[in-house]
């Protein structure tokens, strides 16, 4: 087997600030092999792609090393050359397949540009063909369409047929299932594969996910701030990986199966909703009088045990997330009823509300944007408490922040800080600190890992597990992710398109499903092979 | 899209109303019809009775609002609001103070305005627009960074020096154009070079400058990187990819403008003797000629209205994710 | 590379090859400037009204003056002014009738005053549509809007003719004037002195009209029966006293001939909508017609093909020796046969045109005084040098009109007989230094007035022998020297307001001016009056508003002290002086004397002065009078604007006479000089051209350098 | 006795407000950092002095007081009606006394031939000597020579003088370390560099006007430089008191429209859509003429010329913000649409915060950048519009001080032969200076502030 690409010693440094981030990378890859590049965010592995197709922002600088393609070394290769290499050798495939398409062109101009031949007619043929070949049935409609128009799906696969159009040599797909779906993301990496051995290419494959990894590359790069710590093929980096970063990415991924602790007897329900149903008026054309709508949440009955943790599971737009938001309150009822230890919240009187409200709170999906940035932690951890029991004073108030700041694992010292001082996984906790303040009964967490790294993933999903060994606080868990989902819930219910498909408890459903919709969710979740 | 047009139209209405109201309300607290009489009949031997006449001549002495004197619906038709202000609606601008028909000048200038303004327009936009993309092609240089400044320093400078200052250079030293004037026809060019010339020049500093901005915007982009990873030369990624990306918010800016140009320019048009409406318009604030502002102030918000309303269709032309609702 | 230089080397080529040294700066179209003899000036802004009922204004004049003859004129080269018949025969014949209009016997029982006048046979008007008879039917006095449909202006009607003047025209304007529709503004006057003049009047407008055209009939068939038509060319007025001044007003364009016709015509509300009015397109009997009138841009006179053979004046041999007086006396008038006038409302362009030859004379502005004229040693005026060898004639004149600053007699601090007051106003009159004034603003165009009657005109006071003692002291060898400032203070103090301080409030005192518009030079003229106000201690605050404003308040009285001018309607010292006669108040009367000053005796001996014919006894009640204002000193004696125009070389026939309107057709163009000059003075100049091509070479090049090197550079550098 | 014009109130509003600002961002970080970055870079840090500068000086210009006059009679002091101003007793060597005429700068004689009595027989035509400056050389003869010494000496003045208030500022930042604006403040040589230069030119123009007219004398002979310098508050104040007088009605409407929408949003976006829709010249026109019946109908509340000239400034930034407040209320309702559904608000109305204290502690603060942008942004516009209108007639009064009417002025000076140029000159310099770094101030900030704004200033 033959050297196709050889990095040897690479490194790279921000002009400005001259401090390198990428320290001197060596790898190989050779004739049709998958190379996954594997590393948290801001470890470096998307610039080592695009060090390699040589579009580096003019912000960075190559300080060192080289990047031999075929044994010679495309970084001294004059732009113009460079450009040919793109054009037929080299192709790439980016992360955000609605951002990489040029939104004012149709697809098949779009496409074009990737054919060399000048000749028009056999190009259509050709661009059919292969959008054809990457599962996209109706090509002839979808050339002239915008990408707009354009499930995130399509749009990646359309990416995919404009990087496999030249027949490249090296295909680098910079992780390409990330913002798409699971259901979606499995069929995107059997293509993929499909495609590979067809045209036996070479994929230098990135992604943060190990499992979507373990799925499809012969070679694991594990890479950590700038630099490459293991190198192994897939099987044995699984089997056994020797760098301890690996081993924590590793075993990040499955949790700790929770032991099914005693059935509480008493079973009242934290949280009851009654067939809720949210829907939104679409805004009406002019002159129709009658109204549409969407139904955002359509007949959604849902109980929680006091102490136990309850998950909603369902792709995007499913509408799991205004099932929190109604409870909450922050979306309109349109019909159902919600009762939160057994107080209808829909009719109860503003004074009852803000008395009722310590007892539910939320946590957000994405810590950077859910704490005020021009706030300190303090005031942000307060803010609840202050306005949900006046009566409290100084004293309390600090005891309070003291001990709940302890509770997620932080000191005092954060109070004075702001956010913009703490990474991703301390915000969360902060989020956290400043729900649980208020000692609520029930949590709402929405997606509150989903935006953060692997690692710190568990060490949140821990500590909200730890809480809830402590305070036996009930959550309403939101997720797209089953695979985490199954490990921490009770009882699940899967929803599709405002409805729920299935619920009950999480290990009838994991273990034996009957519905289709809830099978597939199963079966396309990437495991880990070994 | 009918429909979008029609409903934009009648949520124009109200708008028109409220600034035909306010119009109403400053022009006839600003000045009584009295004083105004005083200023057109000239400052020899006035007296009283003229302006009396005058007055009834131009219906200015009709009540604001009501008037007692007749009944029904006549009560309201004579009045000045009724008379002045509402027949504007029909784009009956009635006679100027001085005793035009307004709606006639209005038509005759209107020309030489857009004689100035589409050229200096369109070159204007040609020059800032190669300029911008000079600039593009050169960022994170020195060229871009001075260029930048320079552009700055362009639009630091008042209108007013560039007008006093492109005369004396260009017509009294280098005698390249005449100085002032105008002639219809096709005589009309060598009098409007100069102005036309002097207002794109004023232009360049902002205007390059902005396209500039739009430009980098959309170079950073990631369909941007796509285009390359594509092997596309850099004036074809430039052209082909930004360049159509950015010229979405050129168009539209440009066709917001559009209408306003009958408006000619105030500044320039008066230095240049210039008959367009621009100078019109400085005429009658200057002789405080009331019928005339009044009926530019209207014809100016219908004009604006109308070029918000083109705007959006130029938006659903150009880019596709746009549809009108 | 190579292709492109050479493409830049061939444009250069052509653009230098295109450069010729033509004249690129021509404001007109070039058709104009041929062998044509065309006349080239501008006006500052469009004129209101040419209407001659309404139009009371030099830039309306310019213009009407032009167009309607009316029946006297004042003689083109003669001076001190006199007037002569234009349209009429001879001068009138004037009989003064007693009470019942007998031929009175004695001076004092005079009631009435009768001019018989006769004017010239076969002058006829100018072609216009207006005459145009269809079988003995007005074509175009009826018109639908569907023959109207291509119709913009007065030229566009295909079919013209004319008639001859007879004086039912003059007496129909007169009648105009009468009517209050038209805003005549000497109606007025008028009703003072013509016989049934304002019962015509009243009953034209107690009379409701259901339409202007039987207005105008009305109009036409009704008479004043101070006014007598004898036959079409003979006709008489009788003025309800003896009023010598009214030879003047009849030489004015308020008493042009009218025709009815023009009237009717014009009054057609299609018409009136596409801007097609008398205001508009005069109709007259004179050397010139307006064949384009846009206001906008520019309006053109042409020679009037059936004007009279009116001949150039000739004035006994003083004149032999003007070189071009030979080859133009007796000649044919008008000499031109066309007038251009371009709107050019910004001083600097005009300058700067005139300069270039595209206008044949201009008046001179302050700003471009010392370019235009200094002060030779011996003292008197003449040209720059720069002027002189462009070859431009200079003339000078003073201006029958006078520039004062008034004090409102009504204000109690400024105002009223008191001493206290006057004194108070002699102190300013005093401390305010119209010399340095003059020097500033105008340049010395002008000289410091000592009474409001300016030279030229009887009761003149030179500042020699005859000056104003109040603020002046003979100093040696028959000059005059201002009083000192001290003098003035110590009148001030006198007032009670020593050291600008009121000794009762011990306030300082603060006065008010009232300055009109904010002209890019009124800031600079504030300065210098508050300036001067310091001098003795006064705090002058100037509130400036648009003239407006400025009327009003002199209406209602409430201002203090005020700039103001005035300008002659005719050359007799009755009309500046009325500016100060009681009867003519702002505030009671509604008349011009803005100041609102009152003195019996002044009045008195006004009244007395008025009807008579100039004489020494007319001057010993003049000098009087004066003496009074110049002791009560409600105005500031500011000055006489001198007036200077200049002309170019091409340019003949220049005489300024500041009476006469109808100078237009006396003026002669040299065509060949004038072309020759153009062509020499305004040699274009391409460096900036070439400049610019330069850039943008540069531009060009350096962008191709730039494409070159990105393709050349590798992932290191 | 000190007397506040109505403008020099609002002018110390302004200044305290600035001060207040500066505190609020030295103790909060995030903004510092923002801010920091502003001084961090070259042309941030440059305009940035300069800026001051000309504020410092509208500053001084705006401490206003009458002088006493001494009654002989009453044996008693009284005030003058004649208001002065700090600045005024600071240029006393420009503002004392005035010339007949033009005179181009540095010369010794007016620009204008005039007939000079040499005896009382005869008279020539010369350029008469200028009264009070430009023949009384301090050094030398020679003009060059004198002007030469006289620049040394001030720069040698300026530089001691530069030198100590460096080490003033930086003794006391020794004691705050930590404190990243300061430190990012003299981190930067360039800073001392602008100082000095500034200093320098500030001295070598006094010095310099002590024997000679810098910049010439106007057509009634006043100092031009002391027009162009008095003009910097006229325009100054155009500049800020206009966005200060918007800003109220801007954020609140803006907010209210966004963060409420509904029935409210409705109105309020009909209300500036109204507006907005006028030309704004028009609008302005009118407003002026109404304000000047205003003046004229009740003239007595106007004591001096100061006071009205004042009150008519005051009145044109009060039209100008009210036709330019739109625009930013059109950003900030926008901008606080999207901020209503972002997470932290959400979060604070799950606490079930009402919605005026969820605007008050999270909308507000966060939309300030926008407001900061703008508020630069107009700045320059704004001065730029004064000369404009003044040309319309429509600007400031005739008798203040202003750009606008020194060009209005220029334009009859242009056409003169040979050309008086230097009035034009002064009024295009200061101008130039004033809005040149403002723009490029603003350019800086907008860099910081925005996050879109690409920062191409590195």
């Amino acid at each position: 087997m033959s050297k196709l690409l050889n990095v040897k010693n690479l490194s790279l440094e921000i002009k400005s600030s001259n401090k390198n981030i990428l320290k001197n990378i060596n790898f190989d890859i050779y004739k049709s092999e998958i190379v996954s590049l594997i590393g948290e965010s801001g470890s470096g592995k998307s610039l080592t792609a695009l060090s390699i197709i040589r579009l580096l922002e003019k912000s960075c600088r190559i300080t060192d090393g080289e990047i031999n393609y075929l044994n010679k070394n495309i970084l001294l290769l004059e732009e113009k050359k460079m450009r040919a290499i793109r054009k037929n050798e080299i192709s790439m495939i980016f992360q955000e397949p609605m951002r990489s398409l040029n939104p004012v062109m149709n697809i098949y101009d779009q496409l074009k540009e990737s054919y060399t031949v000048k000749n028009t007619k056999n190009i259509k043929k050709e661009i059919i063909n292969n959008l054809v070949s990457v599962g996209i049935s109706d090509a002839e409609r979808v050339i002239s369409l915008y990408p707009h128009q354009l499930s995130g799906g399509m749009k990646q696969r359309v990416m995919i047929a404009m990087a496999i159009a030249c027949k490249p040599k090296l295909l680098i797909a910079d992780e390409p299932t990330t913002s798409l779906d699971v259901t979606i993301q499995k069929q995107v990496l059997d293509l993929l594969l499909e495609l590979k051995n067809k045209m036996n290419m070479s994929i230098l494959f990135i992604t943060h996910d190990l499992a979507v990894a373990s799925q499809i590359s012969d070679k694991i790069i594990v890479m950590r701030d700038g630099e490459i710590i293991e190198k192994a093929n897939t099987t044995n980096f699984f089997k056994n990986p020797k760098n301890t970063y690996s081993k924590s990415l590793l075993d990040s991924t499955h949790y700790l199966k929770k032991e099914n602790k005693k059935e509480t007897n008493h079973n009242d329900n934290t949280l009851d909703i009654k067939n809720l149903r949210v829907y939104f008026e679409e805004s009406k054309s002019f002159f129709s009088k009658q109204k549409k709508f969407i139904k955002a949440v359509d007949d959604v009955s849902i109980k929680i045990k006091t102490g136990s943790t309850h998950a909603i599971v369902g792709e995007s737009g499913s509408g799991k997330t205004t099932v929190a938001k109604a409870v909450m309150g922050l979306a309109k009822i349109t019909s159902g009823s919600i009762k939160i230890q057994n107080k209808d919240i829909s009719n109860l009187s503003s004074r009852e509300t803000i008395n009722h409200r310590k007892n539910y709170q939320m946590i957000f999906q994405d810590p950077f944007s859910s704490l005020n940035p021009r706030m300190r932690i303090g005031a942000i951890i307060k803010e609840g408490l202050c306005f949900l029991n006046p009566e409290i004073n100084k004293k309390e108030m600090d005891f309070l922040l003291e001990d709940v700041l302890y509770k997620v694992g932080m000191t005092n010292d954060a109070l004075k800080k702001y956010p913009h001082e703490f990474s991703g996984g301390q915000r969360q906790r902060i989020a956290i600190a400043r729900v649980l303040v208020l000692n609520p009964k029930l949590l709402i967490c929405d997606e509150p890992t989903s935006s953060l790294d692997v690692t710190v993933q568990k060490q949140v999903i821990n500590l909200l597990t730890e809480i809830q060994r402590r305070s036996n606080v009930s959550y309403l868990f939101i997720s797209h992710d089953i695979k985490l989902v199954s490990s921490i819930s009770d009882t699940i219910s899967v929803m599709k398109n405002g409805k729920v498909v299935e619920s009950g408890k999480t290990f009838d459903i994991i273990n034996h499903t009957k519905n289709e919709y809830t099978k597939k969710l199963l079966s396309s979740v990437p495991q880990i092979i070994n | 899209m009918i429909n979008y047009i029609v409903k934009r139209i009648l949520y124009a209405i109200p708008i028109l109303i409220g600034v035909n109201l306010l119009t109403f309300t400053l022009f006839f607290v600003v000045n009584s019809p009295d004083e105004v009489a005083r200023l057109h009949l000239g400052n020899k031997r006035v007296t009283q009775e003229q302006i009396i006449t005058w007055n009834q001549e131009r219906g200015y002495d009709k009540p604001l609002f009501y008037n007692k004197s007749e009944k029904g619906l006549e009560s309201f038709r004579k009045t000045i609001f009724y008379e002045k202000s509402l027949k504007l609606f029909l784009f009956d601008f009635g006679v100027s103070d001085s005793g035009r028909d307004i709606k006639y000048d209005i038509k005759q200038r209107m020309w030489p305005s857009l004689a100035i303004a589409l050229p200096s327009l369109f070159v204007g936009l040609l020059i800032n627009i190669t300029i911008a993309l000079f600039f593009v092609f050169f960022r994170t240089t020195k060229v871009d960074y001075y260029g930048v400044i320079l552009c700055v320093a362009l639009m630091s400078i008042s209108s007013l020096f560039y007008i006093i200052g492109g005369q004396y250079l260009i017509s009294k030293l280098m005698h390249l154009t005449p100085i002032s004037g105008y002639e219809h026809g096709y005589e009309a060019i060598k009098f409007l070079i100069l102005p036309v010339i002097i207002s794109v020049i004023y232009g360049i500093g902002s205007g390059s400058r902005w396209y500039r901005s739009l430009f980098l915007e959309e170079i950073e982009k990631d369909y941007v990187k796509t285009a390359r990873s594509k092997g596309l030369s850099e004036s074809a990624v430039l052209f082909n990819h930004v360049f159509k990306n950015a010229l979405i918010p050129i168009l539209t800016g440009v066709v917001v403008i559009l209408p306003l140009l009958f408006m000619g320019s105030l500044i320039v048009e008066s230095f240049f003797g210039i008959p367009g409406l621009g100078s019109y318009t400085i005429d009658a604030i200057q002789s405080q000629d009331f019928a005339i502002v009044r009926s530019m102030v209207f014809l100016g918000t219908v004009l604006y209205i109308i070029g918000l309303i083109l705007t959006d269709i130029s938006y659903t032309l150009v880019d596709p994710r746009v549809r009108l609702k | 590379m190579k292709k492109i230089f050479k493409n830049i080397i061939i444009i250069i080529f052509i653009v230098i090859n295109g450069c010729s040294d033509k004249p690129l700066n021509n404001p007109y179209s070039d058709s104009n400037i041929s062998n044509q003899n065309i006349f080239y000036s501008s006006f500052q802004e469009r004129p209101k009204h040419l209407d001659p009922v309404r139009s009371y204004s030099s830039n309306e004049y310019a213009f009407i003056a032009q167009i309607y003859e009316p029946l006297f004129q004042y003689h083109y080269l003669k001076k001190p002014y006199e007037l002569i018949p234009l349209t009429a025969s001879e001068m009138p014949e004037v009989l003064y009738l007693d009470k019942n209009f007998k031929i009175a016997k004695a001076n004092k029982n005079i009631d009435y005053t009768k001019y018989i006048i006769k004017i010239k046979k076969d002058i006829i008007y100018q072609n216009h549509p207006a005459f145009y008879k269809e079988n003995n039917i007005y074509a175009y006095h009826d018109l639908s809007s569907k023959d109207l449909e291509n119709i913009y202006t007065i030229k566009d009607f295909k079919l013209n003719s004319t008639r001859e003047l007879t004086v039912d025209d003059y007496i129909y304007q007169i009648k105009r004037l009468a009517d209050s529709k038209n805003h005549s503004p000497i109606a007025g006057v008028m009703q003072e002195y013509i016989l049934g003049f304002k019962e015509f009047k009243d009953k034209l407008n107690k009379k409701k009209f259901s339409n202007t055209k039987s207005r105008i009939s009305f109009v036409k068939s009704n008479d004043i029966y101070g006014i007598k038509k004898i036959d079409n060319y003979t006709f008489s007025i009788i003025l309800k006293r003896k009023y010598p001044q009214f030879l003047y007003w009849l030489a004015m364009p308020f008493f042009s001939p009218m025709p009815w016709e023009a009237d009717l015509f014009y009054s057609q509300n299609k018409l009136k909508k596409k801007n097609i009015t008398l205001n508009w397109f005069p109709v007259g009997t004179g050397p010139f017609k307006l064949t384009e009138n846009n206001p906008n841009l520019k309006m053109v006179l042409e020679k009037n093909e059936n004007f009279r053979g009116e001949v150039y004046p000739s004035v006994l041999d003083k004149f032999k020796n003007r070189k071009y007086f030979h080859h133009n006396s007796e000649r044919i008038l008008p000499f031109i046969d066309k007038a251009i006038y371009s709107l050019e409302k910004e001083q600097i362009p005009r300058w700067n045109k005139f300069l270039q030859g595209y206008y044949d004379n201009s008046g001179i502005a302050s700003d471009n005084y010392d370019q235009a004229v200094s002060l030779n040693n011996s003292g008197d005026i003449t040209l720059t040098d720069e002027l002189m060898t462009k070859g431009i004639n200079l003339k000078t004149s003073i201006a029958a009109s006078t520039y004062y600053i008034g004090f409102n007699m009504l204000d109690p601090v400024i105002g009223g007989k008191s001493d206290k007051s006057r004194l108070l106003r002699q102190a300013i009159s005093i401390a305010i230094d119209y010399d340095e004034y003059i020097s500033i603003f105008t340049n010395g165009r002008g000289i410091i007035a000592q009474s409001p009657i300016p030279p030229g005109i009887a009761g003149y006071q030179d500042g020699k022998t005859e000056f104003n003692k109040t603020l002046f002291n003979t100093a040696e060898n028959n000059t005059i020297s201002k009083k000192s400032i001290s003098e003035a203070k110590s009148l001030l103090a006198k007032a009670g307001y020593k050291n600008g301080i009121d000794q009762k409030t011990g306030k300082p005192l603060i006065l008010y001016f009232e300055a009109t518009g904010a002209g890019a030079d009124t800031y600079a003229f504030l300065n210098w009056l508050r300036k001067q106000f310091k001098k003795i201690d006064l705090q002058l605050v100037t509130r400036v508003t648009d003239y407006n404003r400025f009327q009003e308040k002199m209406i209602n009285g409430t201002g203090q002290i005020f700039q103001w001018g005035w300008n002659a309607d005719y050359p007799d010292p009755e009309n500046f002086l009325f500016l100060l006669y009681g009867k003519n108040g702002k505030v009671k009367f509604g008349g011009e004397n803005a100041s609102n000053y009152e003195s019996k005796k002044f009045d008195s001996l006004f009244i007395k002065m008025k009807n008579m014919k100039n004489s020494s006894e007319r001057n010993f009640i003049i000098k009087k009078m004066l003496r009074i204002i110049q002791e009560d000193c409600p105005w500031i004696w500011g000055f006489h604007p001198k007036s200077f125009s200049l002309s170019h070389k091409w340019l003949e026939n220049i005489e300024n006479n500041l009476m006469a309107n109808n100078t237009l057709k006396y003026k002669n163009i040299n065509n060949d000089i004038r072309i020759e000059k153009i062509n020499k003075w305004n040699k274009p100049n391409y460096l900036l051209i070439y400049f610019f091509i330069i850039i943008i070479i540069i531009f060009i090049l350096s962008t191709f350098i730039m494409v070159r090197k990105k393709d050349k550079e590798n992932a290191y550098d | 006795m000190v007397t506040f014009l109505l403008t020099d109130i609002f002018f110390y509003i302004i200044i305290l407000s600035l001060f207040l600002y500066i505190r609020y961002v030295i103790n909060t970080p995030d903004i510092l950092e923002t801010w920091s970055y502003v001084f961090k870079n070259k042309t941030g840090i440059l305009s940035a002095i300069v800026l001051s500068f000309f504020m410092m000086i509208a500053f001084l210009d705006s401490i206003h007081f009458k002088e006493k006059i001494y009654n002989n009679d009453k044996k008693s002091y009284v005030y003058s009606s004649e208001i002065k101003s700090l600045l005024d007793t600071i240029l006393i060597p420009m503002y004392e006394n005035t010339e007949k005429s033009y005179s181009s700068p540095f010369s010794g004689h007016l620009y204008t031939k005039e007939t000079i009595k040499v005896s009382d027989k005869i008279e020539e035509r010369d350029y008469p000597k200028l009264l009070h400056k430009g023949n009384h050389n301090k050094y030398f003869e020679n003009n060059l020579y004198n002007i030469f010494l006289t620049l040394i000496i001030a720069l040698a003045k300026s530089f001691l003088i530069s030198i100590f208030i460096y080490l003033i500022i930086f003794r006391r930042t020794l004691f705050k370390k930590d404190n990243r604006m300061i430190s990012a403040l003299f981190d930067n040589k360039f800073l001392f560099l602008s100082v000095f230069s500034i200093i320098s030119i500030s001295l070598v123009l006094y010095d310099l006007s002590f024997q000679y007219y810098v910049l010439g004398t106007d057509k009634v002979g006043v100092d031009v430089l002391y027009k162009s310098i008095k003009s910097i508050r006229t325009g100054i104040l155009i500049g800020t008191l206009t966005t200060i007088v918007m800003l109220p009605f801007a954020v609140f409407l803006g907010i209210f429209a966004g963060y409420i929408g509904g029935i409210v949003d409705d109105i309020i976006q009909y209300i500036y859509t109204t507006l907005n829709s006028i030309p704004s010249v028009l609008l302005i026109a009118s407003a002026i003429l109404m304000l000047q019946v205003f003046m004229a109908n009740n003239p007595l509340e106007f004591e001096n010329i100061y006071e009205r000239a004042d009150m008519r400034l005051f009145f044109l930034c009060m039209i100008l913000g009210l036709t330019s407040w739109t625009g930013l209320c059109r950003l900030l309702r926008g901008e606080s649409m999207k901020l209503r559904e972002v997470e932290y608000v959400q979060a604070s109305k799950t606490f079930g915060l009402s919605k005026f204290s969820i605007i008050v502690r999270h909308v507000m603060p966060n939309i300030m950048h926008i407001v900061i942008i703008t508020v630069v942004l107009d700045f320059s516009a704004l001065v730029l519009a004064e000369a404009v209108l003044s040309y319309v007639n429509i600007g400031v009064d005739p008798t203040t001080y202003s750009w606008g009417n020194m060009i209005n002025a220029a334009r009859l000076e242009m056409s003169r032969e040979p050309v008086v140029w230097w009035s034009l000159f002064a009024a295009f310099l200061f101008m130039f200076i004033l809005v040149l770094f403002a723009n490029l101030f603003s350019d800086v900030v907008r860099d910081a502030f925005d996050p879109r704004a690409s920062k191409h200033y590195e």
